[in-house]
């Protein structure tokens, strides 16, 4: 008889391999965040894969004890769906960066949202090339003196969360690399959801981006630059909470609020809906200093995922075809016989 | 309405004329159905007991405007009652529906061909389309063929006037006519067809007693109008063929069925993953409407993405397998070399067309060998196999599986667009006699003490175990960095990079030990001339060789299956020729890897017109190699 | 001296190249449009490049007079940016399709868009791959039934125009094959952006896809079947120009009124806002058979050309360095003298 | 504060030793400094007269853990009195400045060399890091080494004390004092590092002030302290190098400034687009920061859009130039077959690394001579050069830009991860001296009636004319669809895609005409044997012949630069010789080439550790050609 399994730990999760990015790299609490999630949620580590690209951030499956494979540069999202169309019944975490992501790979990440292919994508968004020693990517503000634009960037940026709502993704939601308590929540709705659930996480890059989300991503700032979303709440921020969102009236915007001034009260604050794809929108433009920054399920549908429809179209041919024989397939249409 | 070239004429019913092989081409319009023509006549052919080879040529656009030389399709069909080898070198008839199908295939006939035109498509409006100056049929550009002019066009619309249907309609029942005449010029038994034509316009029944009334219509008329001289009856004798149960197949069926059967026989599930691409797309599309073979198929964003999910599907456990041409397998590359570095199994199907670049699409070549074999960044070795007809398609499918499989890499198998588009009778195999090579997954007690070790080896194959996710235990890490011997881990030493290296190596090389060893197709293990062969070149060097050795000529056929590696025996085989000559439709590619590896002076026949080779091509090339050669044979 | 050069007409366009596309094609309708625009416009033929990727529409540029590059899959934006970074004062126009730009090619429209590179983007939309011969398109409804999806397709679609707000794209159009009158108009806006203009252009396969969209783009569903935007004016729509869009009351949604039903007049209508992103998020989201299909200009922001940027920085480098001496840069850094 | 695995002592202020060349090797940390201290001994070297190649060796991760083997960085110079071929094969002197350093380079030193150790880092935590079980300088792990156990640490932070740096701070400058004991061993002039330090920390006095107290104390120490037997200071004597004025260069930099000036040459726009890669990276960055020389920059989103875009600047009339490593040039295969197609001058540089798929991004090898000469779809003939030597990148790049243009062809030009990083001293050219080359753009009277035919050619060059877009009257169209020769409009005809292939072909196979003959760079024109190298082997297969020749041996060294087309008179040479050995950094490339064109029966050297040849490998491989065969010479 199979003796009750302990309770898995985050540790369980850990894999022998040395973790090898810089001291003080904001994927080591990545790490420790998602291994507490998968211990949370309780998946028996063989049935877990860890799909990857290139980058610093893509080399997280080698510190997962789970199965893992780090493919190539900007391709994981493909490699991920080879992996659920052969066996849909696998739990897929897919690691990409915001250059492996969102450059080289972004068509991939494209088709994948759009298909609804049942993963967790997390997009480890530094805001920098780190493996390649501090390129600008994809996401790097205007003006990013790197080794590539030593008189600036020039390109404008991509919103990770806005180009997967264009994508006609079914789940988007944001985390942050210092926000232990907070990631595993939004990891595990990711992992609830069917079909691609993409998650945008901060991370710092110590090495050639230092700072770059300081303005809420740190203690001191998170309680003023951060605006946590709660399906159904009003959007309330600040230290003392004090500041809300509510829609300019009159208009199609997001205006910052400060409760009690001005007669305006909760009642006047945006409830957070997680099923308006316009409401996502607005709070994924949101961007310090004039806005909180959005953290938490932005966007949620309930939608079909793609494996399935898939192995139902298998289930039918089946049905109405009766069980393959190769004889019988070879010898289909038009036959003749030569007689001896 | 018969009118000729010749002046005098036959009497009506003359008896027939025996000939060995004969050569027929339809051609016309895009929209005047060629192409069931041809396989219907195929499909009598065959019952008939004449061997045959067919091939079916597209125009390049879509739906070209009616009429003009670019929307030209055709259909082309070698039968005989020998062996038939090509789908024959110039037609002997040529079937032209219109202006513009004359303008196209004239210049390929026979000297001395019959020559049928639908006269009453000559207009002026269509001979200018078809670019004509002149009408062809009033000026001298026909002498030297036999000419059939009728003007099937108004015959079929009278032979259909009773069915009532719409003029449009019965227009399009003109290739039925033409097919009728052509079933009496080779005695051809006509119910097969009807019995077709009933059943696919089972809905529509005026329609279908439209089509078999112009089927009969056109019989009749061979049967009773006076013909032009030497144009009588002909009957073909039945080919010696092996007794059987026979289908024709094209090459992508075969393909198709072959990976399927390769799958089935390894016991695995198959994901294609594909992205559409002339002529690749027929695989993914007959593979698409075999999901109850346990096979699932994936149209991907591209053909970085197909490979990509067909590496992801094999690590999962399944067989992944991606199809693509040649500009398309270029995008593959990178990651190919992944799939050599992490050791898993993967199909690469390349149906090669015309290129660089886009090239040709619609036309053959097969000039991606080097891109196969040497193709990738790096020392990255791995399997190439190239079949030779349509129906060997199916075997080289299995094959590649079995290789995939057992080794633990990536397979190129080489098709070609030809090849794909051809068909040819096939004694359809009993799948139970074939010899099944289910895959052993690595199982939980294989994890040692400091668990799986992924990249440990099989002492005969080299073979490294496969582990499927979802086995407890057997949790492991693999990517595109160098491996650790043995544990798979991340290794940056460089004793290791280079054992590995070797061992990707020797892996490879070490398949040589476990597929047939190379042998003459036809004529003497050694001699003064080997023609070697690979793909689809096999159809027309094997009949050139024939007639060659039926002349005296001391000619040996040599094909090859297994382009990399390559059977243990190749060098020691061609070193026993005095000559070596490698026709190919390229610009000279196994050649360079035959002279590398064997130093073998192989000399090269390079063909890249977009068409295959005609056997006299190669006759030709073989008289220059051996004529003005002393010694007793020529 | 140069006489007055005529106005350029339509059919200076046009090449001597036979048009090849099937009769009944979409496509003839856009050439036709696109040879008017330019004449209209009238840059000198020499000026103007077209390139496209590979597709029934992309062989475009075969028949325009101008320069032309007929590239490879998916990848026209790549060699426009080329193009223009060798030379910005060409005058360059893409032309794509649906699965050349969004399936292949999606990775570099994204980019083209969101660097803002001065070009036309016009994708062909005609929701299937015509040249391959029918299979389904990124843009093809679920259940397509195609030679490669025999049991229809599953995944869902994506829409260009949402997509290409996604990608940060800093103007946004619509226009129908069928509407020669509307759309030179919209093309020209687009060739009066500064940066990447992205037209999606509605056309009809009849071989593969005849009547995808024959809901709205036809003579007699247009009235109803499509909202024509102009800036600043009321959304209204319909044969008798009876019904408009406004914002559903409470909620961040549009909705369809008819006017003078319960009291709803053309001041309860929104205006269209060209510089609203989020308008033009929930304009391009709407379809037939329950909302009209907006077509023209959904969105359009000002915004710096990227090449305009890069040779801002050349200029500015020329200017801090002097003229480019290839001696001294040679012998720049540490240098010593070996003597005879 | 001195031990010594030697128990003898010798004087303070010993004569110093005459040698003709050594290596030196510092090792430490990532944040120890070693590149820097490198590159300024590396200058004080050529100062003093030395001729000189370096080989910096970074860490794969970006900062991984101090302390651990995975983060160490290396720096190795090779300096002498005599020609100077490589960075070296085994250091004669390592600096360590932990664990482990000392951990990860030991095992290369020469047997009996010396070893400097920071002793003050062998702390039991350290030793851990580094993966030691026992203290080495406790143990019997030097024995058969010179020792010199230094307390660097410490000795740094006394001398700097007065400087007022914090303790961290004091420590960086270990890497200066370690640098003036070296400076003092070698005796070199110490004036040239401390104007650079004074100029480098020009806002921060106290700590440029700290650097050159260390850097003046390990001198001193050097001078003054009691070291082992043997260990006395040594002079190395002027080589012989022509006179002029030098520069040290990295491959990377002579590139860079090769391909500028190439655009210069040819009185052209240069757009460089690229894909960060290691080690391909550099050339971006450094090409980035030469806006002035009219160079646009552009980092694309992935490998394909560098190539489009660069193929695009070249259509629009400038120098399209696109940049990778061999997994980022895999991706560009497709595009580049258009690039050959359409005819357009494009330069690809792949600074190879070793593979397969991501393999090991910072170490180096040479397999991509496969990829480049056959790696792309369909018969696809282009340009590969390779450069030799870190300077010679400088040349090569001039002449990747002058075949280009000429003849209108997309060129590979290969370097790699070593001769990128690599430094060696360079006769800086006059520029004004080198031989321009500009390019005439088609003009507006080169239309002809029908308008301008883009696919005429050159009749010597077989070139097609460029016509820029914005030149009224040259309006045309090209794609990668074969074209009709002459009129370049789209053509499916048979017969012209044999033409064009043909033509193609000939294009290409004619710039051997246009390339210097093969020549040997050592040995006889004929003998017993040559060793024919490309790419950065050249060093060590030059010492190494020079070795073996000095010994007496039959030997030659030959090098090509044109890997394709080959110069004319190559299969001729080689033919002189009755053996040929290939060494390469890979696992048989260039080999099969030359045995596939030549039928030349050339045999491997391979070595694919992620390392350079060493001297005595190259040697011990032509000892085992020519040792046992009789006749007089060796
Ligand atoms: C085909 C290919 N192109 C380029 C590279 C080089 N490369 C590796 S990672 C990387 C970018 C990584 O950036 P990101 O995804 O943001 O990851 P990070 O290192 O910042 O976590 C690049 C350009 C590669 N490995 N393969
Ligand atoms: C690398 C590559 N992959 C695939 C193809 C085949 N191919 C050509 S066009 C096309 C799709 C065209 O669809 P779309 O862009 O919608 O154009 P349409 O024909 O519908 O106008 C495909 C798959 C190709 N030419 N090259
Ligand atoms: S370079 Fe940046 S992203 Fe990479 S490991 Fe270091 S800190 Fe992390
Ligand atoms: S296949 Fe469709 S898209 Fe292509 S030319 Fe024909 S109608 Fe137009
Ligand atoms: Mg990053
Ligand atoms: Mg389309």
């Amino acid at each position: 008889m199979n003796a009750p399994a302990a309770p898995l730990k985050a540790k369980d999760f850990a894999s022998d391999q040395e973790v090898r990015w810089c001291p003080g790299c904001g994927d080591y609490a990545i790490l420790k965040g998602v291994q507490k999630t998968l211990a949370d949620i309780g998946t028996p580590p063989e049935n877990v894969v860890f799909i990857s690209g290139i980058g610093c951030s893509s080399r997280f499956p080698y510190y997962m004890s789970t199965y893992g494979f780090h493919t190539i540069h900007g391709r994981a999202p493909a490699f991920a769906t080879g992996v659920k169309l052969a066996n849909p019944e696998l739990d897929v975490w897919l690691v990409t960066g915001d250059g492996d992501g969102l450059s080289i790979g972004g068509n991939h990440l494209l088709h994948a949202l759009r298909r609804n292919v049942n993963m967790q994508i997390m997009l480890f968004n530094n805001e920098i090339y780190g493996l390649t020693k501090g390129q600008y990517s994809p996401t790097s503000k205007i003006g990013t003196r790197s080794p590539s634009t030593p008189m600036g960037s020039l390109d404008r940026p991509l919103s990770p969360v806005l180009f997967a709502l264009g994508a006609n993704a079914s789940f988007v939601a944001r985390a942050v690399d210092t926000q232990q308590k907070h990631m595993p929540g939004v990891l595990q709705r990711a992992h609830a959801h069917q079909g691609a659930s993409f998650v945008e996480i901060y991370t710092n890059c110590i090495v050639y981006n230092d700072g770059a989300f300081s303005s809420f991503a740190e203690k001191g700032t998170a309680a003023e630059g951060e605006l946590l979303l709660e399906h159904g709440e009003p959007m309330i921020f600040g230290k003392d909470s004090d500041k809300g969102i509510r829609m300019k009236p009159g208009a199609l915007e997001l205006e910052v609020v400060q409760l009690g001034v001005d007669g305006i009260g909760e009642d006047d604050l945006l409830l957070h809906d997680e099923t308006n794809r316009v409401l996502a929108g607005l709070l994924g433009a949101m961007q310090n200093p004039d806005f909180p920054v959005a953290v938490g399920v932005l966007y949620c549908e309930a939608a079909e995922a793609y494996e399935s429809a898939v192995y139902q179209q298998v289930d039918a041919a089946r049905a109405a075809n009766g069980n393959a024989d190769f004889n019988a397939l070879l010898r289909s249409g038009s036959t003749w016989t030569v007689g001896d | 309405m018969v009118t000729s070239t010749a002046t005098q004429l036959e009497p009506i019913g003359a008896p027939r004329d025996e000939v060995e092989s004969v050569v027929v081409r339809f051609a016309g319009d895009s929209g005047d159905g060629m192409q069931l023509t041809g396989s219907q006549f195929t499909l009598a052919t065959a019952l008939a007991g004449n061997d045959l080879a067919t091939f079916p040529d597209f125009p390049a656009e879509i739906r070209a405007p009616i009429g003009t030389t670019f929307g030209v399709s055709a259909f082309q069909i070698n039968f005989g009652a020998r062996k038939i080898a090509t789908a024959g070198d110039a037609p002997d008839v040529l079937v032209a529906m219109n202006p513009a199908a004359l303008k196209v295939n004239l210049g390929d006939v026979k000297t001395g061909g019959t020559v049928i035109v639908d006269s009453g498509t000559f207009t002026a409006r269509n001979l200018k389309k078809a670019g004509f100056d002149a009408d062809p049929l009033a000026d001298d550009s026909l002498d030297g063929f036999q000419v059939l002019q009728i003007d099937i066009s108004k015959l079929t619309t009278e032979a259909v006037k009773e069915h009532g249907v719409s003029n449009k309609e019965a227009l399009r029942s003109k290739n039925m006519w033409t097919l009728g005449l052509i079933y009496w010029l080779y005695d051809r038994d006509r119910d097969p067809t009807v019995n077709w034509l009933r059943a696919k316009f089972g809905k529509l029944p005026n329609i279908a007693e439209a089509n078999v009334a112009a089927l009969n219509a056109g019989h009749i008329f061979g049967e009773t109008a006076e013909l032009p001289v030497g144009m009588r009856g002909f009957t073909v004798r039945q080919a010696e063929i092996s007794p059987g149960l026979y289908r024709a197949v094209t090459g992508a069926e075969a393909l198709a069925w072959g990976l399927a059967a390769g799958a089935k026989l390894a016991d695995l599930r198959m994901v294609l993953a594909s992205y559409p691409i002339t002529p690749a797309s027929n695989l993914l599309h007959i593979l698409a409407g075999m999901k109850q073979f346990d096979i699932v198929t994936f149209q991907a964003e591209d053909e970085i993405a197909a490979v990509g999910a067909a590496i992801g599907a094999s690590f999962a456990g399944s067989l992944g397998v991606t199809s693509s041409s040649g500009p398309g397998v270029a995008l593959k590359g990178e990651a190919i070399g992944l799939a050599i570095s992490t050791e898993l199994p993967l199909i690469i199907v390349n149906s090669q067309r015309a290129g660089p670049s886009t090239g040709l699409p619609t036309k053959t070549e097969q000039s991606d060998l080097f891109q196969s074999v040497y193709g990738r960044n790096a020392d990255a070795p791995l399997v190439v196999l190239a079949s030779s007809s349509p129906s060997n398609c199916f075997d080289i499918g299995i094959e590649a599986v079995r290789l995939a499989t057992k080794y633990m890499t990536p397979v190129i198998l080489l098709s070609d667009g030809y090849m794909s588009n051809a068909s040819e009778p096939w004694l359809i195999p009993d799948f139970d006699s074939i010899a099944p090579f289910p895959v052993q997954f690595a199982e939980t007690d294989q994890a040692g003490e400091d668990g799986f070790m992924p990249f440990t080896r099989d002492a005969t194959t080299l073979a490294r175990p496969w582990a499927k996710p979802g086995t407890p235990g057997l949790e492991h890490r693999i990517g595109g960095i160098e491996k650790q011997d043995g544990s798979g881990n991340i290794s940056y030493d460089a004793d290791n990079h280079q054992r590995m290296t070797d061992l990707r190596a020797a892996k490879i090389n070490g398949i040589a030990k476990d597929i047939p060893e190379l042998s003459v197709e036809q004529g003497n293990e050694n001699g003064k001339l080997a023609v070697v062969g690979w793909g689809s070149t096999y159809g027309p060097i094997s009949r050139a060789v024939g007639n060659m050795r039926d002349d005296g000529y001391d000619v040996s056929h040599v094909h090859l299956h297994h382009i990399w590696p390559m059977p243990q025996n190749t060098g020691e085989l061609l070193a026993g020729f005095d000559q070596v000559l490698v026709p190919e439709m390229n610009n000279g590619q196994l050649v360079k890897v035959l002279r590398a590896e064997y130093l073998t002076p192989a000399q090269a026949l390079n063909k890249v017109n977009g068409q295959p080779f005609k056997i006299s091509e190669i006759e030709d090339a073989i008289k220059g190699c051996l004529d003005g050669q002393s010694g007793e044979a020529k």
